[in-house]
C-alpha cells in the first residue's frame, strides 16, 4: 500500500482559504479608529497620551494574565482582540480621568466581560461598553471631569512632567492654571450633553440656546470638549466609511442607529424645539458616531444576519435617543449598547435570513411562489 | 382576634372551596401521560438492559428521574437524544450514551441449539435445528437476550463495522 | 426589514410622550405622573383623559391618551418594565430568573405563569386590603392573607398548567409551586399598599412587573442559552456566571435609571 | 423589494471569488491515449447507490467495453471493462475517499492490445424513441459527471414525468484548478452540442441552455459557434462565482428560480446536467460507446506539467501523476476534486473513478491552512453562504452536538459548498462539523428507522406467539370436547385426569411447534 502521510491533519474540504485571518480585522479597525484617536490625544495632550498608554498596557497585561490562567497559549494576544477593548475603552474616557480609571476599568471590562465567558468570541456584552458602566456608575465625578482642548504645543497645555502628576498624582492643574497671574477662564466643563441636560433641567430654550452656543463645526472636525477619543466626528466618520468599504463591518448597524437616532432626534426636535436638540447636535456630541461605528459593530454581541443588524442598531439608536432625553445619564451609548447587546441572542435566535428555496419562515417554497416570475 | 381568626377562617374555607372546584375542572387522569408518550419511544422489546424488568416500568423510571435517558443501549443515542428533548433533561451532563451493538455467532463453537433465537424478541436469528445459526443484522438490536440464553457462550456483542456508506468525518479537535 | 418596520411602528407610539414631556419634564427632570392625584381636578382630568391644563406650558395639540389609555397607566407600565424593573432594579423574584432560565421555552413558560399569578394576585390582594382588612381593621393580618391568597392562585395556576401542557409541568417542576414564595408576587402586592395605588392601578401595575420579570426572564434565558455553548472557565460555569449576568444586566438597568 | 432578494434577480447569494488558478491548464490540450498502467483497479461502485454485480471471474479475458458490472437495484449504474486483458482478482481495494476505507473492486490486468469488444453501428439516435435512447444511456453507465455521480439514465427519465421546461447544460465549472469542462468545451464543443439535444429529445425539454461561466471566453465561442450550426440551444454567459457551479445555484442564475427546499429541480421544470454528461451520453447513443474514461485535470503546484488527461477508469492516481511529470514534492494535501470540495486521497493506488474531476497536489501556499481559532462571530460565514444559512451557529451547535439546533440554523439546507470555511478568519473548519453532524444525523435516522422496523418484529412476534397459544388452546379445547363427547360414558373423574395431563405437556408442545421451525428456515 502506498499510503502517504499528509503534511497537514486531516481536514474535511474546503483545502482553499482566502487569507483573511482575527489578526487583521483587528488591526484594520484600529488603523480605523487611529485618525481621530490621533487627533484626540493632539487635542487633549500629554496627559491624554498618558492615559491612553496606560489604558492599552493595562489591557494587555490583563489578557496576557487572563490567557494564563486559562492555560491558553499566550500567542492569542497578537490576535489584537484586547488592545482594541483598551483602546475602545479609552477612546471613551475623559482625557485627563487618573490613571486607574484607565487601568482598572479595562482590567474589570477584560475580566468580567470577556475572560469570564471564556474568552473571545464567547462573550455577551461588550468589554470595554461594560468597562465603561461600570466605572461610570462607581466613580460618576471622575467620568464627567471634562478639560477644553489644549492641543500638544499650544500655551496652556500641561508638559510632559506635569501631566504626569495630572494622571497619576491626581493634580489639580485647572486651580494652578487659574492662580497663574495671566488668568484663565474655566478649564473644564460640562460635556456638551451634560449641559444640554442642565439646560433643560433649568427651563432653558434647548433650541436657542444651541443656537446661540454650541459649536457645530468644531462639534464635527472634533475641536470641542469631550472624550478622548470621540471628538471629531469627522474622523470617526471617515475612519468608519473605511472600515464600510473595507467590508469589515457591514454598513447595516451604523446606519440604521445613526438613522434611528437622527429620526427620533428630528421628530422630537421637530416637535418640540425648546425641549429636544436636533439631529446634528445628536450626532456630533458624546459617543454617537463611535458608537454607531466601532462599538455596536462589535462582531461578538451583535446579530449575525443582516435584518437582525438593522433591528439591533435600529434599537441601540432608540434606547439612546431615550437614555439622553429622559435619563438621569447625558450619554447613554454604553448603556443602549450592552442592552441590546442582551436582546442579541433573542434576535439572532428569531431573525435568520431566507433561506434557499425557503420562505423567510422557514417553510419549503411553494410552486405558486415560483410561476409568479415565471 | 375573634374577627381575625373567622377571617382567616373564612378565607381558608372559601378559597379551598374554589380549588376543590378547580381540580375537578382541571382533573387529569392520575398516571402521568408522559409515562405512556415515553413508552410509546422505547424499542419495546422488554430487554432490560437498563436494568429494569422492561419498556413500561423504564419508562416510569425515566419519567421519575430515577434512570437515565441514556439508560437503553438499543436505542442508542437517537433514543436518548429524544427523550432528553422531550424531558427538557440536559444530555451533555450525562456522558456518552450506550453505543447499539450487534450479537455475533462463533461459528466454530454454535451447535445449532435453537435456544438463541427462541430468545430473540426480534426474531433476527435465523437457522435451523442442529444447523449454524446467523444473525440479521438489520433486526437485530443488541438486546444480548441470546447471549444469555447461549449454552456454548458463543454469541457475543460487538460493534457494528464502518463501510463508505456509514462512515463520516469526526468532529474537528476543538480550536 | 421587517424587523425594522416593527421598530418604526413601536416608535411611533412612543414618540407621542414627546408631546407629553414639555411640561412634565422641567418641574421633575423625567417622566412624572402628576401628583396629588386626590385632588377634585385630577379626578375630573383621569375621567376625561385629558391633562389639566397649565397656563405656563406650551400647548402642543398631542392628545394625552398615546395608546388609547390614560398616560399614567403607560407610565406605570413603562415604569415597572424597564426603570423599576423588578427584577433587577428591585431585586425580588431572582430564584425562578436563575432556576427557569437555562431555555426559552421554559421560561416563556414561567413567565406565563408568574404574569397569570402575579395579575391575579394584585387584584385579589387590593380587593381583600380594602373590601376586608380595612374595614375590620385588621391590617396586620396582610401578609398572612396574602400568601393565603397567592398560594390558592398558585395552585389554581399549576392545576391550569399540568392540564394544559404536561411537559411544561414537568419542565417547570418545583418553580411552578415556588412562585407561592415569589417575593416579587408578595411584594408587587405590598408595593401596591404602600405606593396606593387604586385598583386599576394596582392591576396595571402586578400586570407591568409580571412584563418587566417576563423581559429579563426572555433576555436572560436567550442569554443563557448562548453562554450554555461556552467554554466558560470551571469555576465559573453554571451558577456563577449566571449571577454575574444577572448583575450587568442590573448595571445597565440602571440606564434607564431617572426617566420616571 | 423583497421580490428580487427572494426570486433572485439572474444572480445568485453569498458566494466567494476564490483564485482561479486555472491558467496553468486551460490552456494546454486534452492528452489522450496514456500508456496504460500495469494494473487497472475498477471499482464496481462508481456512482451514488448500491454496488453493481460483478459478470466475470477472476481468470477471464475481457475485451475493451464488456460489461463487467450489471447494475442492480434501484439506483445503480453498469460498469465496462476500460481496455481488454485479464481479471485478475475482484476484491476489496482502497477507494479515493478520505476514510481509506475498501471497497469491492475488479482488478483487471491490461494485455495491452486495447482491442474493443465489438459494437453493432447503432441506428441514428433522433430517429429512436426517448424511451429506448434513456435504455441506451443507462447500458453505457452513464453517470452524472460533475462530481454527483447520479446515474444519468434515472435523472432522463425522471425528467420524462415531469414538464420540463429548461434543459440547462452546466459549463459553469467554478471549483479552482479545474478545468476539465472547460477543455471539453473548447475541444469538443460540437458532441457537447450534439449531446445537448439529445438529452433535450429525450426529456423533451422546451428550451436548451448552455451556461458557461464569464472566466471561460475560449469554451463560451467554441460552444457558440457550435450552437450556431444548429440553432434553437442557447448559450448563456454566467458570472464566474464561487459556487455558480452548484445545480440550484445556476438554476438560480438561468431561470430566477429556486428550488424548493428538499424537493428537485424537476418540480420547477428544470434539468441540469454536466457538459461532460452532455459528452458522454452523445457518445454513447451516437457511437454505442459505453463510459470507459473521462477527462480529468491534474494540477497543483506540486504537479510537474499540470494539464487535463482522458484517464481510463481504474487507473492508479500514481500512474496519472507519472504521465504528468510526476510529483515534485510532498504535496501538502493530495485531492480528488477541486480545492473547495474535493476530497482527501489516502494514497497514491487509489483509483481514478467516474467522479474524478480532477487530481490535485496542492502545496501549503496554496491550502493556506491554519490552525483555527474561536469563532468571533464576525458572520462573514452568513454573508457568504448560497443558500442563505447561518454556518456560525450551526457549527456551534454541531459542535456542542445539539443536532436539533443546528437542523434549524440550516443543517438541512446546506450543500456543503465550503464558501463559508473559505472566508472564516478564525480559519474554523466549518465543513467538517456539517459533515460530522450530517453523518450523525444519518446514523441517527437509520437507527431510527431499525428502531420501528424492530417493533414490528417485536410486535408481530408476540402476535404470532398469542395467535400460537390460540390456536393450541382452541385444539386442546376442540380435543377435549371431543374426548367428553367420546367417553361421555366414562367417570367424570378420570376425565379430570386427563385434562390436567394434557396442562402440563401444554407449555413444552409450544416451544417444539414444528410450523414455527418451518417460518425460520425459509428465512435467508
Amino acid at each position: 500500500m502506498n499510503s502517504i502521510t499528509h503534511e497537514l491533519p486531516l481536514r474535511a474540504a474546503p483545502h482553499a482559504h482566502d487569507r483573511s485571518s482575527v489578526d487583521r480585522i483587528m488591526l484594520k479597525v484600529c488603523l480605523a479608529l487611529s485618525p481621530a484617536t490621533a487627533y484626540g490625544l493632539y487635542l487633549f495632550g500629554w496627559p491624554a497620551i498618558i492615559l491612553f498608554v496606560v489604558t492599552l498596557l493595562a489591557a494587555v497585561a490583563t489578557e496576557a494574565l487572563c490567557l494564563r490562567l486559562a492555560g491558553l497559549p499566550l500567542q492569542r494576544l497578537l490576535d489584537g482582540s484586547a488592545l482594541l477593548t483598551g483602546w475602545l475603552y479609552a477612546a471613551t474616557l475623559p482625557p485627563w480621568a487618573p490613571w486607574w480609571i484607565g487601568a482598572g476599568g479595562v482590567a474589570f471590562g477584560l475580566i468580567v466581560g470577556k475572560h469570564l465567558y471564556g474568552g473571545i468570541g464567547q462573550n455577551l456584552f461588550n468589554p470595554a461598553m461594560l468597562a465603561r458602566v461600570a466605572v461610570l456608575i462607581s466613580f460618576p465625578v471622575q467620568l464627567t471631569t471634562w478639560v477644553n482642548p489644549m492641543p500638544l504645543g499650544s500655551e496652556l497645555a500641561p508638559g510632559f512632567v506635569d501631566a504626569l502628576a495630572i494622571i497619576f498624582a491626581n493634580a489639580d492643574y485647572a486651580a494652578h492654571l487659574s492662580a497663574a497671574p495671566s488668568g484663565v477662564d474655566a478649564m473644564t466643563g460640562a460635556s456638551w450633553l451634560g449641559a444640554s441636560k442642565v439646560a433643560v433641567g433649568a427651563g432653558t430654550d434647548v433650541g436657542q440656546w444651541l443656537a446661540a452656543d454650541f459649536p457645530l463645526t468644531a462639534a464635527f472636525s472634533g475641536h470641542i470638549r469631550g472624550s478622548l477619543g470621540e471628538t471629531s466626528a469627522l474622523l470617526i466618520l471617515v475612519g468608519g466609511l473605511w472600515l464600510i468599504w473595507a467590508r469589515v463591518i457591514s454598513w447595516h448597524i451604523p446606519a440604521s442607529m445613526l438613522g434611528m437616532l437622527s429620526l427620533c432626534a428630528w421628530l422630537a426636535s421637530h416637535f418640540n424645539g425648546h425641549l429636544f436638540p436636533g439631529p446634528l447636535f445628536q450626532l456630533t456630541t458624546g459617543a454617537a458616531m463611535l458608537g454607531a461605528f466601532f462599538i455596536a459593530t462589535d462582531y461578538v454581541t451583535s446579530p449575525a444576519s443582516a435584518t437582525g443588524k438593522l433591528l439591533f442598531g435600529a434599537g441601540c439608536g432608540l434606547l439612546l435617543f431615550t437614555i439622553r432625553s429622559w435619563g438621569s445619564f447625558p450619554e447613554g451609548v454604553a448603556f443602549a449598547v450592552l442592552f441590546m447587546n442582551a436582546l442579541t441572542p433573542l434576535i439572532d435566535r428569531f431573525i435568520k435570513p431566507r433561506a434557499y428555496g425557503r420562505t423567510l419562515g422557514g417553510k419549503t417554497l411553494k410552486h405558486s411562489d415560483m410561476r409568479k416570475i415565471v | 382576634m375573634l374577627t381575625a381568626t373567622l377571617v382567616l377562617t373564612l378565607m381558608g374555607l372559601i378559597l379551598g372551596g374554589l380549588l376543590g372546584l378547580a381540580s375537578r375542572a382541571f382533573a387529569s387522569n392520575d398516571d402521568n401521560p408522559l409515562v405512556k408518550e415515553v413508552e410509546s419511544m422505547l424499542p419495546g422489546s422488554q430487554c432490560g438492559q437498563c436494568g429494569l424488568p422492561g419498556c413500561g416500568p423504564a419508562a416510569e423510571a425515566i419519567v421519575n428521574g430515577t434512570a437515565a435517558v441514556t439508560c437503553c443501549p438499543p436505542g442508542g443515542r437517537a433514543l436518548a437524544e429524544s427523550l432528553a428533548k422531550k424531558l427538557d433533561i440536559d444530555i451533555s451532563t450525562l456522558g456518552a450514551a450506550a453505543v447499539p451493538q450487534l450479537a455475533v455467532i462463533n461459528a466454530e463453537q454454535c451447535t445449532g441449539c435453537t435456544r438463541c433465537y427462541k430468545a430473540c424478541p426480534t426474531d433476527a436469528i435465523v437457522g435451523a435445528s442442529k444447523q449454524l445459526h446467523s444473525v440479521i443484522s438489520a433486526a437485530c438490536t443488541g438486546c444480548s437476550q441470546c447471549v444469555a440464553a447461549c449454552p456454548e457462550d458463543c454469541i457475543s456483542l460487538q460493534a457494528e463495522t464502518l463501510s463508505l456508506t456509514t462512515w463520516h468525518w469526526h468532529k474537528p479537535e476543538a480550536a | 426589514m421587517e424587523g425594522l418596520s416593527d421598530v418604526l411602528h413601536g416608535l411611533s407610539g412612543c414618540l407621542a410622550f414627546v408631546g407629553y414631556a414639555p411640561w412634565a419634564l422641567p418641574q421633575s427632570g423625567g417622566f412624572c405622573r402628576p401628583r396629588g392625584r386626590k385632588t377634585a381636578q385630577n379626578r375630573w382630568h383621569r375621567k376625561c383623559n385629558f391633562a389639566p391644563q397649565r397656563p405656563d406650558v406650551p400647548a402642543t395639540g398631542w392628545p394625552l391618551r398615546p395608546l388609547g389609555v390614560p398616560v399614567e397607566y403607560v407610565l406605570i407600565l413603562i415604569s415597572t418594565t424597564l426603570v423599576n424593573n423588578i427584577v433587577l432594579v428591585k431585586f425580588l423574584g431572582l430564584c425562578p430568573l436563575m432556576g427557569v432560565s437555562s431555555n426559552l421555552s421554559a421560561a416563556w413558560g414561567m413567565s406565563l405563569a408568574t404574569t397569570f399569578v402575579l395579575t391575579l394576585s394584585a387584584l385579589a390582594s387590593w380587593l381583600i386590603e380594602h373590601w376586608l382588612l380595612v374595614p375590620l381593621h385588621i391590617e396586620f393580618l396582610r401578609i398572612l392573607s396574602f400568601i393565603l391568597v397567592i398560594a390558592a392562585t398558585v395552585q389554581f395556576t399549576e392545576g391550569l398548567v399540568r392540564k394544559a401542557s404536561p411537559a411544561l409541568h414537568k419542565s417547570l417542576g418545583i418553580y411552578l409551586p415556588l412562585i407561592t414564595t415569589n417575593c416579587a408576587v408578595l411584594g408587587v402586592a405590598l408595593l401596591n399598599i404602600t405606593q396606593e395605588h387604586n385598583l386599576s392601578e394596582s392591576l396595571v401595575y402586578g400586570f407591568g412587573s409580571a412584563v418587566g420579570f417576563s423581559v429579563v426572564m426572555v433576555m436572560f434565558a436567550g442569554l443563557r442559552e448562548r453562554l450554555a455553548l461556552a467554554t466558560v472557565p470551571a469555576l465559573f460555569s453554571g451558577a456563577p456566571i449566571s449571577l454575574v449576568t444577572a448583575g450587568v444586566l442590573s448595571l445597565v438597568f440602571m440606564g434607564f435609571g431617572g426617566m420616571i | 423589494m423583497f421580490a428580487p432578494r427572494l426570486f433572485g434577480s439572474g444572480k445568485i447569494r453569498g458566494g466567494v471569488h476564490p483564485d482561479g488558478r486555472k491558467d496553468a491548464t486551460s490552456d494546454r490540450p486534452i492528452l489522450t491515449n496514456l500508456p496504460l498502467p500495469s494494473r487497472l483497479y475498477v471499482p464496481l461502485n462508481q456512482h451514488s447507490g448500491d454496488d453493481a454485480l460483478p459478470l466475470v471471474r477472476p481468470g477471464d479475458r475481457v475485451l475493451k467495453g464488456q460489461l463487467i458490472g450489471k447494475a442492480s437495484g434501484r439506483v445503480s449504474a453498469s460498469i465496462h471493462a476500460p481496455t481488454s486483458g485479464t481479471v485478475l482478482a475482484i476484491e476489496a481495494v482502497t477507494m479515493p475517499h478520505p476514510s481509506g476505507l475498501p471497497a469491492m473492486a475488479v482488478i483487471i490486468e491490461p494485455d495491452g492490445d486495447d482491442r474493443w469488444i465489438e459494437i453493432p453501428t447503432p441506428p441514428d439516435p433522433f430517429s429512436l424513441d426517448p424511451d429506448v435512447l434513456a435504455s441506451k444511456v443507462e447500458e453505457a453507465g452513464v453517470v452524472g459527471m460533475g462530481g454527483a455521480i447520479f446515474p444519468a439514465a434515472i435523472k432522463l427519465r425522471q425528467g420524462r414525468r415531469f414538464e420540463i421546461q429548461t434543459l440547462i447544460i452546466n459549463g459553469s465549472e467554478c471549483e479552482p484548478f479545474l478545468t476539465t469542462d472547460d477543455r471539453l468545451m473548447q475541444e469538443r464543443a460540437d458532441e457537447i452540442v450534439e449531446g445537448t439535444r439529445l438529452i433535450r429529445k429525450i426529456i423533451e425539454a422546451y428550451r436548451a441552455v448552455i451556461a458557461i461561466e464569464d472566466n471561460k471566453p475560449a469554451a463560451i465561442a467554441a460552444i457558440q459557434a457550435a450552437a450556431n450550426k444548429v440553432g434553437a440551444i442557447e448559450v448563456m454567459v454566467v458570472p464566474a462565482h464561487y459556487p455558480m457551479g452548484s445545480a440550484k445555484q445556476l438554476i438560480q442564475a438561468v431561470t430566477g428560480l429556486e428550488v424548493p427546499a428538499g424537493k428537485r429541480s424537476n418540480d420547477i421544470g428544470v434539468l441540469v446536467h454536466n457538459v461532460a454528461t452532455a459528452w458522454a451520453i452523445q457518445q454513447a447513443l451516437v457511437y454505442g460507446k459505453p463510459l470507459l474514461s473521462r477527462v480529468t485535470t491534474v494540477a497543483g503546484a506540486c504537479v510537474a506539467q499540470p494539464q487535463n488527461v482522458e484517464v481510463l477508469f481504474g487507473t492508479p492516481i500514481e500512474h496519472v501523476f507519472k504521465v504528468c511529470g510526476g510529483l515534485t514534492g510532498v504535496p501538502a494535501r493530495l485531492l480528488m476534486g477541486g480545492p473547495m470540495m474535493g476530497q482527501i486521497l489516502p494514497s497514491l493506488d487509489v483509483p481514478i473513478i467516474k467522479g474524478s474531476s480532477g487530481v490535485l497536489a496542492l502545496s501549503k501556499a496554496e491550502v493556506n491552512a491554519h490552525t483555527s481559532s474561536p469563532c468571533i462571530r464576525c458572520a462573514r460565514c452568513v454573508d457568504a453562504c448560497p443558500m442563505g444559512l447561518v454556518p456560525l451557529e450551526m457549527a456551534r451547535n454541531s459542535r456542542a452536538d445539539k443536532l436539533d439546533a443546528a437542523q434549524e440554523f440550516g443543517l438541512r439546507d446546506c450543500i456543503l459548498c465550503g464558501s463559508c470555511a473559505y472566508v472564516c478568519p478564525s480559519h474554523i473548519p466549518l465543513v467538517q462539523y456539517f459533515e460530522y453532524a450530517k453523518g450523525e444525523l444519518a446514523d441517527r435516522r437509520s437507527s431510527q428507522q431499525k428502531q420501528e422496523y424492530t417493533k414490528g418484529l417485536i410486535d408481530a412476534r408476540k402476535e404470532r406467539l398469542e395467535q400460537e397459544r390460540l390456536a393450541k388452546e382452541a385444539a386442546k379445547a376442540a380435543k377435549e370436547a371431543a374426548k367428553a363427547a367420546k367417553d361421555a360414558a366414562r367417570a367424570a373423574a378420570k376425565a379430570e385426569k386427563e385434562a390436567a395431563q394434557a396442562k402440563t405437556q401444554h407449555p413444552e408442545s409450544t416451544t417444539t411447534s414444528p410450523a414455527d421451525n418451518c417460518v425460520r428456515e425459509e428465512q435467508p
